[in-house]
């Protein structure tokens, strides 16, 4: 649904949106009341538990269950016997993810599932049930995972995209090639050109909330689901063919959500849990403890990248090449083909082409997190360019802005780009006073751009009037970001009544249509515009109804701040009909009114955002400290400003963890040694300066309001922004990252000893 | 397994309740005493969405056995409000949109309110070191510092 | 699983010497209930010793402090006296954690947990501290690094239990200080850790000191040669370069998920040497 | 006759030609018509892909009309976080 002819969002003077009211959902989210995952119970509820395999890599010969299922109060056990042999193709691997099939394939992967009365009993169930394993060589290192001689995960996985097909199985599920033009042709016209390895850690999305769910599967095979997750209708569908049920016969209710940043895009203990309540006839209520979160959901990928970029003494960018090494974990389908397609996005080139290969190990199944594939791919592209805006002595700002993309690029993953914000987004950066501001001693500044795609997606909107003019908003995209607020605003814009009058509710999946999940940043963008559909429906309507009381013709009634009113003279000089006079009279003038909108939403418009950090280093100790932060991004029109803000500090905050401090650690024997927030360390408070923001609006054309997706560019620039600081503070270029202090140190041992540049 | 007899004080209400011998206070909170707000992120003292007061002081509630409670005085999120009227903190955190999806905020609340107590006028880094037991993954603390500065501000007007 | 709550020191000895069975200790249970969490430890009697009052109590006589087991890292922040005479311990007992962890974590928990990187252990080292050992056979002190013998191992026999844990006098023109590396700015474990105590005399030669680190080996190790860096020297620039030195000499790390080798040899140099100028400077102040 | 630009796998599948012709009025038309000139694209394109117009994305809408000389470029599906 384009942009509105008659409105330009830069001039057009909106009366509710843009404003920053209280949210409809606040005052229980502040008083303890509202109910998240973990906060449902049912009468004759059991607990459920899911058993994990200790083994990275292993043949599951035989699954022993009879003297865990003698034990009392043990109502139910679950194994891959439990579960179809076969699914539909594209759910094959969440199929064998849930419940381990053949072969256990990561340290975690669900073996069995026990439900019992207590968590004491089926703890205890647990340790009575003997796996048969045969324990096999395991990889968990991306390069090594590629190299021949690896130990092969899957004997049927033959790499795509590779002519002609190899013959031999292998670890690299797929490879991928984006661009345009030929960048050896390119690096000839260069005057410098810089080639450099980066490797990043997997990191996790750090939900403070664990996933949690309440599954009642009665023996007619109707099944409610109570489940803290970002696409409640996805997880119906996922759950009703892993389950062989009908869709209609299972209904899911969206929890309140505890973060996501894309971790709750897909099922992990879901189907087990209705699993366990279809064969106990009982409720069950499923819970991962923090350690299972970290050991079996989905973190992001770790990285092996090679980027290599030439430049003209002029700071023109001749050629851009980059391979992409991305581990997704046991299952095809990491994030190196969005990586790939947003290496370069950034930048207008004639010769660019990006290698992707996605791998896969002995890991658990990755999902994705905020712009997947973005983040690791901007640290490397941004950190090559910063070298050679220090070689040829321009200032990185100004590098950026001579190549920038802009309306009319090609880009470098094919389509070209109608209008953007990338360059409003460098020039604030560059007005800013952080840009200019004094430097301390061993402290370094760094800058980054970074670019996400954003999505539409299907959706479906219903909005009520009620008897006394106010309305009930009806939606089905899980709130993770204060969405529900924004929502209450775009209806109120449209109905002309105050915002407080309007209340959004999530539905589930049994009172409105199917809802994409609330992923790709599209929440605001995509339930937005149907919301604003649905209200337009609902005024017509009312603008028929109000003709139908005035017996004139419908097309002779308009629609002014809140009241139906006679478009002119000649249409006759009725007393205008508020919303809420039309609403008392619904009954008798032929019943409620509604607006309702379902669609397949596309014009969603990029976003891009520069990122400006200064970090302060401890020589001594290889400490870094973060000491300002600003982010600048396009959001096309902010709704909600203080969630715009928030979505901006939010993007960054989890940038900063994974530059510094955030990595999942394996040891040889393939296990996950720091499950847990002591040792997986998110950024706690002290740690973080106050993160200044500016939100740019450049409108895209492809919304009513211009709305521009804004929740996942924020995380894209943040680990270039430190790293190109880090490396001014420190004088030595860092490649690796997280910069832990024991990194950072050794790599300034090796810049004494000549063997690295800045 | 021989279940504890305890008798405590929460939010001012005499309760008592059976429990086991290895249940943890927040178990006791959420699955006996249906006060669901204290959340359990990490089970280990990590992440402080569990945060209550024992006795006026903060702590984790999944680190603090429900059998030690007996006659101990426990203040949870669901007793900060008075009534309908929100507490300063709970309506700045509204304000000032201290809050995304909204789990830590009660461990924050009950955290901001024991650190205010204490100190009245805290500076940023006085308050960013208060909270730091305090996980949060939406926000970047940015707005609830600012929150947490302007309910003090408010409290100190009396 | 049986819980129980004495209000004197004899009953918790008699009760953690009675019939068989792992029987605990809980003081602050920052550890303990972790451990049990995680199946590190599935005790049969859980002897909780905070209603016995004087495990509650700080008291002071004629400048030497004692502590009584079950007093809480928060407390001690709150003791102006203590923290005035011994501000290198009380810092390094309100490193331990966060505010939620402080209200409940203790000096004699945090000890005899045995962890090789606890934060408060290299602080009392320094300090001289002593623990009071109360079981069966009545009651021992014994110097603080003779507690823990290796990770989560100690030299309390059965039925034993810290009842509290003392602090010497502290001589004129003294200071002591703790510091630490962790990778954030709060709730890490010690990377690695430094406590130094030294006391000078009216023309500011060193003539005592005591330097412990933490983090650096199975246990809490005093390191001798670099108190002899300091000891009969006016502390200049040299001698703390050669306290550093020393230090990071006596280290025998392990490589492990929160830091390497070569890190912690070498940031137990830095941190010992700034730990050392920080108790220079309160020992000129008082 | 409509110019598809196939650019990642989608391109490797089509014997590595980074641009082929078509004719096609709507989407729909233009997927199934280059399931039939090229068969390898088949699997993929019933995978799901995603259709570039002028720049503008549309990750599954058949019907979607294509005007005449606008600017067609075929992605791999998308998804974010």
């Amino acid at each position: 649904m384009p942009l509105d002819a008659n409105l330009d969002p830069r001039t057009h003077v909106f009366k509710v949106v843009g404003t920053r009211p209280l949210r409809p959902d606040g005052v229980d989210k502040v008083t303890g009341r509202a109910k998240f995952g973990a906060d449902a119970n049912a009468p004759g509820m059991l607990v459920g538990k899911i058993l994990r395999s200790p083994h990275p890599h292993a043949r599951i010969r035989a699954i022993h269950t009879a003297k865990a299922a003698k034990l009392p109060g043990v109502k139910a056990i679950v194994t891959r016997e439990d579960f179809p042999n076969s699914v539909d193709a594209s759910l094959r691997d969440v199929h064998y993810n849930v419940m381990a099939r053949e072969k256990a394939l990561y340290d975690g992967h669900a073996v069995a599932a026990v439900a019992a009365t207590s968590a004491a009993i089926a703890r205890k169930a647990l340790k009575l049930i003997e796996v048969d394993y045969e324990i096999l060589p395991h990889v968990t290192d991306v390069d090594e995972a590629m190299k021949p001689g690896a130990p092969i995960l899957h004997s049927d996985m033959i790499t795509e995209g590779v002519e002609p097909a190899p013959t031999k199985p292998s670890n690299i599920a797929g490879r991928h090639e984006f661009g345009h033009g030929d960048p050896e042709e390119g690096f000839k016209q260069a005057d410098h050109v810089i080639e450099r390895v980066f490797k990043t850690e997997a990191t996790h999305q750090g939900y403070i909330e664990p996933h949690a769910c309440l599954a009642s599967v009665g023996s007619d095979g109707t099944g409610e689901l109570w489940v803290c997750t970002q696409g409640h209708f996805m997880v119906r569908d996922t759950c009703a063919a892993l389950l062989g049920m009908d869709v209609s016969r299972l209904r899911v209710t969206a929890s309140e959500i505890g973060g996501g940043f894309g971790g709750k895009t897909t099922v992990f203990i879901e189907p087990v849990a209705l699993a366990l309540s279809r064969k106990a006839g009982r409720p069950v209520k499923l819970v991962m403890s923090r350690e299972e979160v970290f050991r079996a959901s989905g973190p992001t990928s770790s990285t092996s990248m090679t980027v290599k970029i030439g430049v003209t003494k002029g700071g023109r960018i001749t050629g851009a090449f980059a391979e992409l090494r991305f581990q997704g974990g046991a299952f095809t389908g990491s994030p190196v083909v969005l990586g790939a397609m947003s290496a370069f996005a950034c930048y207008d080139l004639e010769h660019v082409k990006v290698v992707g290969y996605d791998v896969v190990t002995n890991r658990p199944k990755q999902a994705a997190y905020r712009a997947p594939g973005a983040p690791m791919v901007a640290f490397a592209v941004e950190s090559v360019l910063d070298e050679l805006a220090n070689k040829i002595r321009m200032d990185p700002i100004e590098l950026r802005l001579k190549n920038a993309a802009k309306e009319g690029t090609r880009s470098s993953y094919g389509p070209k780009y109608n209008r953007i914000g990338l360059i409003d987004c460098l020039e604030a950066a560059r007005k800013h006073p952080h840009y200019k501001a004094p430097l301390g001693p061993n402290q370094g500044r760094g800058v980054s751009a970074g670019f996400w795609f954003n999505f539409g997606g299907q959706t479906c909107v219903s909005l009520n009037v009620n008897i006394d003019g106010t309305v009930a908003l009806v939606v089905g995209t899980p709130d993770i970001g204060g969405s529900r607020a924004s929502m209450c605003l775009m209806a109120a814009e449209e109905l002309g009544i105050p915002y407080d009058k309007v209340r959004a509710i999530v539905a589930d999946t049994g009172s409105l249509g199917y809802n994409d999940i609330s992923e790709g940043s599209r929440v605001t963008f995509s339930t937005g515009l149907a919301t604003i559909s649905a209200a337009r429906d609902a005024v017509a309507k009312l603008c028929a109804r109000a003709a139908k009381i005035w017996g004139i013709p419908a097309d002779a009634v308009t629609w002014e701040n809140g009241h139906a009113k006679p478009s002119g003279p000649n249409a006759g000089n009725f007393e205008p009909l508020s919303l809420e006079d039309l609403a008392k009279k619904a009954a008798k003038t032929g019943g409620p009114i509604a607006g309702h909108y379902e669609v397949n939403a596309d014009g969603a418009g990029v976003s891009f955002a520069v990122h400006l950090a200064d970090a302060e280093l401890d020589r001594e100790t290889g400490r870094v400290q973060i000491k300002r932060y600003t982010v600048v991004q396009d959001a096309g029109k902010a709704i909600h400003p203080s969630y715009v803000e928030g979505q901006f500090q939010g993007g960054a905050a989890q940038g900063i963890g994974w530059a510094i401090n955030e990595e999942y650690i394996y040891g040889k024997d393939g296990r996950l040694q720091n499950p847990g927030f002591l040792d997986y360390r998110v950024p706690v408070a002290s740690d973080l300066p106050m993160i200044d923001t500016v939100i740019v609006e450049v409108p895209n054309p492809g919304h009513p309001y211009g709305v521009r997706g804004v929740g996942e560019t924020s995380i894209v620039p943040p680990l270039a922004a430190i790293a190109n600081a880090v490396s001014a503070a420190a004088g030595v270029r860092m490649t690796q990252l997280p910069m832990s202090a024991p990194r950072v140190l050794k790599t300034m041992d090796e810049a004494k000893r000549g063997s690295r540049r800045r | 397994m021989p279940q504890v007899r305890v008798s405590t004080t929460i939010n001012g209400d005499a309760v008592s309740y059976l429990c086991e011998v290895d249940e943890t206070l927040l178990d006791v909170l959420r699955d006996r005493l249906g006060l669901t707000g204290s959340k359990e992120g990490c089970g280990t003292g990590d992440c402080g969405a569990c945060s209550v007061t024992l006795d006026g002081r903060l702590v984790c509630s999944c680190l603090v056995l429900g059998a030690e409670a007996e006659g101990r005085e426990i203040r949870t999120v669901e007793g900060i409000a008075t009534g309908d009227t929100l507490h300063p903190l709970q309506q700045k955190f509204l304000e000032f949109a201290a809050l995304q999806c909204g789990i830590c905020t009660p461990g924050f609340l009950v955290a901001a309110k024991a650190l205010l107590e204490k100190k009245p006028d805290p500076t940023e880094s006085e308050i960013r070191f208060g909270l730091a037991g305090n996980l949060c993954r939406c926000t970047g603390y940015d707005k609830i510092v600012r929150a947490v500065q302007a309910a003090a501000a408010e409290m100190r007007k009396g | 699983m049986r819980f129980e709550a004495p209000t004197t020191v004899s009953a918790a000895v008699k009760l953690l010497a009675g019939k068989a069975g792992v029987a605990r200790v809980l003081a602050g249970g920052t550890d303990l209930l972790v451990q049990m969490r995680t199946d590190r430890v599935a005790p049969d009697l859980i002897v909780d010793v905070k209603r016995i009052p004087s495990l509650r109590t700080i008291t002071a006589k004629n400048g030497a402090f004692r502590i009584g087991a079950a007093v809480a890292g928060a407390e001690l922040g709150e003791h102006k006296a203590l923290r005035k005479a011994w501000p290198g311990v009380v810092e390094a007992a309100n490193l331990i954690g966060s505010h939620q962890i402080q209200s409940r974590a203790t000096l004699a928990g945090n000890l005899c947990n045995a962890s090789p990187a606890a934060d408060s252990v290299p602080a009392l080292v320094a300090a001289g501290a002593s623990a009071v050992i109360a079981g069966p056979g009545g009651k021992r002190t014994v110097p603080v690094e003779n507690v823990a013998t290796g990770p989560g191992k100690t030299s309390l026999k059965r039925g034993e239990m810290v009842e509290a844990i003392l602090l010497p006098k502290r001589p004129p023109r003294s200071g002591d200080a703790y510091l630490r590396f962790i990778p954030r700015s709060e709730m890490d474990i010690a990377v690695v850790g430094a406590g130094v105590s030294l006391a000078l005399d009216a023309k500011g030669v060193c003539t005592a000191a005591r330097v412990a680190l933490g983090a650096v080996a199975e246990r809490v190790i005093l390191v001798p040669e670099a108190a002899k860096a300091l000891i009969g020297r006016t502390v200049d620039a040299k001698a703390l370069e050669r306290l550093a030195a020393a230090a990071s000499a006596a280290c025998r790390p392990i490589d492990d998920k929160r830091g390497t080798k070569e890190f912690r040899i070498r940031v137990a140099g830095v941190l010992a040497r700034r730990a050392a100028e920080t108790a220079l400077k309160r020992a000129r102040g008082n | 006759m409509v110019q598809v630009m196939l650019s990642g796998p989608l391109k490797a599948a089509a014997g590595g030609q980074a641009k082929v012709e078509v004719e096609a009025a709507t989407i729909h038309q233009l997927l199934s018509r280059l399931g039939q000139d090229h068969p390898k694209l088949k699997p993929m394109l019933e995978r799901g892909v995603a259709v570039a117009i002028d720049g503008q994305i549309y990750r599954d809408d058949w019907l979607r009309p294509i005007p005449p000389g606008s600017e067609v470029v075929l992605l791999p599906r998308m998804a974010g976080g």
